[in-house]
């Protein structure tokens, strides 16, 4: 084996510009995603969020059944890739997850604390286990919902809204805060984000300017990952790279998290949604 | 899980196997609750044949592992084990450099495909053993599966 | 209480092709969390499946097995409309089956 | 995004929302939001401290020309920083490479779940090759490779390598790369660790 893989890196030696070892190590790593996609533990969370969609629960003893996502009450099919969306009600822009958080207080009764305090399933990577949300092999309704609902989207268009005046601003406000740069190491969004064809360690990343690269990445969102043994959310996502970007922690369905996905949302528009999926 | 299948579970450890180290007994439908404490607290190839029942094993082109040279993140390594071996009644995979080296015991009654697909946790790049009974005879194939760092934060 | 597991049970010519996702933590028992204190160990040990009474496949696992484990395995003599029967047991006495119909392939 | 695509993104969108161009939100409407975010969407943990948001004048200055920064601009951050470089008052620029190669291997430090006292990593393998073995490098930063091997190791070249690990916005403004010694990340010791990896003769870099 180890005289093959010389052979072959002597060959592909001839190639300009990428080594031969790293030529290698991109198809073993592209053939690694390949195999993870055989199956995906994101049903899992699915399965169990379309029951927790139905369970009657909270001081009122009610279901999410009534719960308007946007395309009227109960309509489940299609609702996330048109969000984030204004909303009257609550006069605000709202994502997926701060719409549940709503209707949890709503229908359900809970309060707006309850609603939110646990917005992200127990971890399986150590290095964050000090999430307050959640715990070691702690679930979440919240992510559990988010599973089943993204999964009612699955082959569709990403169609967010951008007529009214309050989309429009969270759209804007989202590409300043992309463009965004403090802290000790002073990231941003764009650091990380602002070129074609750059990686992470070994990990591919979106130019989220690029719109084929956006579709992509907006959506696969949320997706189960290996890494964590978890399904993450779009909020989670934004959350996670925030904390990595060395900033304070970013709310749970903070304007600014949902001004991002705004953003993002936005510019991944006509892509085909495609997920949970499954990713490292 | 009733009280009487807990009481057997725990003092079924040691005799059951300690049994099947010694390859007096492969379990079955009636044993399918037995769990090889032994053989999963080993820590090298060789102590995992052991206490697996075998004294050692022959290597074999005859068995295929199927997995990546190069694994994106160790939390899920897939690995796929096929054998070609003539009565094959096991397959086992062991890794290693992992804390303990067995990971996956799986018996195959006669009717099954020598055949398994699974996904398992490697701590870091080492070399991975497919060990297969056939006949009453141990054999093995081996591949080495990289693990790599990722992220950002770590 | 345990969720139930996701299995997929096919025909592809006159075998029975099956996958299962079970959802289960898999913790090694080697990891600490965030106060330093040892998360103990919680893991799939067993794992049967049957076929009209008779076992099709077992398996004795670790702790290295992956988070919401995934398995895959063919068996020969099954028909399709019959059912597979898949029973995991933990080292924590938990305890799960699930049932699934073989549908027919092409 | 690129300079020149700001106003066809405009026209574009413009596009999109027919009759709304009357209502879009101007910018001054944009940056009180955005502050008001700012204010209100984040808050401290640990030693990440709402702070940390506030922005020094290169931080501000390129979020505000991201893309498109005027050479006036450039040239002002760049004279800017390169004052701030502080070599090592022992005068010892380069240390020890095997150390270095811990640090460039290691990307904690400074989140709100690294702990405070644990030393901060430089998160070199996550933007750079450096070495040949570590196949798991990125890309977002040019390849090290070799970087001692090409340029030897005179005292300019360990000044200049240990300046711009300290600042790397003294010679380029608006880097990606962070200051790692202006912002107090690394300290002078474990930045000449990391020239030391850079540029020694032993180091896996020039192998």
């Amino acid at each position: 084996m180890r005289i093959d893989r010389v052979l072959a890196g002597v060959l592909a030696a001839t190639l300009p510009c990428l080594s031969p070892a790293q030529q290698d190590t991109q198809k073993e790593i592209e053939r690694y995603r390949q195999m993870l996609q055989e199956s995906n533990p994101a049903e899992l969370y699915e399965a169990r969020g379309e029951e927790l969609w139905k369970t009657r629960r909270g001081p009122r003893n009610a279901s999410l059944e009534r719960c308007d996502l946007g395309l009227g009450p109960g309509v489940v099919k299609g609702a996330y890739v048109r969000l984030p969306r204004y909303f009257a009600d609550t006069g605000r822009v709202q994502d997926l997850e701060s719409r549940l958080a709503t209707c949890m207080v709503t229908l359900q009764g809970f309060t707006p604390e309850e609603a939110r305090r646990k917005p992200f399933s127990g971890t399986g990577a150590p290095m964050i286990t000090t999430d307050p949300f959640s715990g070691v092999g702690q679930r979440s309704v919240m992510t559990d919902l988010v599973a089943w609902i993204a999964s009612e989207s699955r082959g569709m268009t990403i169609a967010p809204s951008v007529s009214h005046p309050k989309e429009r601003l969270a759209y804007q406000a989202g590409e300043r805060l992309f463009y965004y740069r403090a802290g000790p190491y002073d990231f941003g969004c764009v650091t990380c984000h602002g070129e074609e064809g750059k990686r992470i360690r070994l990990q591919n990343l979106p130019k989220m300017t690029n719109a084929k690269d956006a579709q992509r990445a907006f959506g696969t969102w949320p997706g189960y990952r290996v890494s964590e043994g978890e399904l993450r959310s779009m909020q989670w996502r934004m959350w996670e790279c925030v904390r990595q970007m060395r900033f304070p922690e970013l709310e749970f369905a903070s304007d600014a998290s949902i001004a991002l996905i705004t953003y993002l949302a936005k510019q991944a528009e006509g892509g085909t949604f495609d997920a949970p999926a499954i990713k490292r | 899980m009733d009280a009487r299948r807990r009481e057997v579970l725990k003092t079924g450890g040691g005799v059951l196997a300690l049994a099947a180290a010694a390859g007096i007994i492969r379990p079955g439908e009636a044993l399918a609750q037995e769990w090889n404490k032994a053989a999963f607290e080993t820590k090298s190839v060789a102590e995992t044949v052991k206490a697996l029942g075998g004294s050692g094993s022959t290597p074999s082109s005859a068995i295929e592992i199927t997995a990546p040279d190069i694994a994106e993140n160790g939390a899920v390594v897939p690995i796929a084990v096929e054998s070609k071996l003539p009565r094959t009644q096991a397959l086992a995979i062991l890794i290693e450099k992992n804390p303990n080296t067995l990971s996956a015991d799986f018996e195959i009654p006669a009717g099954t495909d020598p055949f398994v697909s699974t996904r398992v946790k490697m701590g870091e790049t080492s070399n991975v053993y497919a060990l297969v009974i056939a006949d009453g005879k141990y054999f093995h194939a081996v591949k080495e599966i990289k693990v790599t760092i990722g992220g950002c934060g770590g | 209480m345990a969720d139930p597991m996701r299995i997929r049970a096919n025909m592809t010519g006159d075998k029975v092709e099956v996958k299962v996702l079970m959802a289960h933590e898999m913790e090694t028992g080697l990891r600490r969390d965030a106060g330093g204190n040892a998360i103990p160990a919680h893991f799939i040990r067993n794992v049967s499946v049957t076929y009209g009474g008779k076992t099709v496949l077992s398996a004795q696992w670790g702790t290295s097995v992956s988070r919401n484990p995934f398995l895959h395995f063919r068996f020969n003599g099954g028909k399709p409309g019959e059912k597979v029967m898949i029973t995991w047991l933990d080292n924590k006495g938990e305890k799960r089956t699930d049932e699934a119909v073989i549908a027919g392939g092409g | 995004m690129q300079p020149k695509m700001i106003p066809a993104l405009a026209l574009a969108l413009c596009g999109i929302w027919v009759a709304g161009c009357a209502t879009r939100p101007s910018d001054s409407e944009t940056e009180r939001a955005v502050a008001e975010m700012i204010k209100a969407s984040f808050k401290t943990r640990g030693q990440a401290t709402v702070a940390r948001l506030n922005q020094d004048d290169a931080q501000a200055l390129c979020s505000k020309h991201a893309g498109e920064l005027p050479k006036d601009v450039s040239d002002g951050i760049e004279k800017a920083q390169q004052a701030t470089i502080r070599y090592p008052s022992s005068g010892k620029l380069t240390g020890d490479w095997r150390e270095g190669e811990r640090i460039a291997q290691s990307g904690v430090g400074k989140q709100f779940t690294d702990a405070p006292t644990r030393p901060a990593g430089g998160s070199c393998y996550n933007c750079h090759q450096l070495s040949k073995q570590e196949l798991s490098f990125g890309t977002i930063g040019p390849s090290l490779y070799q970087f001692g091997k090409q340029r030897g190791a005179s005292e300019a070249i360990q000044k200049y390598t240990y300046g711009k690990i300290y600042n790397s916005q003294a010679s380029t403004a608006c880097s990606n790369m962070p200051r790692f010694g202006h912002n107090g990340v690394l300290t002078e010791e474990q930045i000449t660790h990391l020239v030391a990896l850079l540029l020694d003769h032993d180091s896996p870099v020039n192998k």
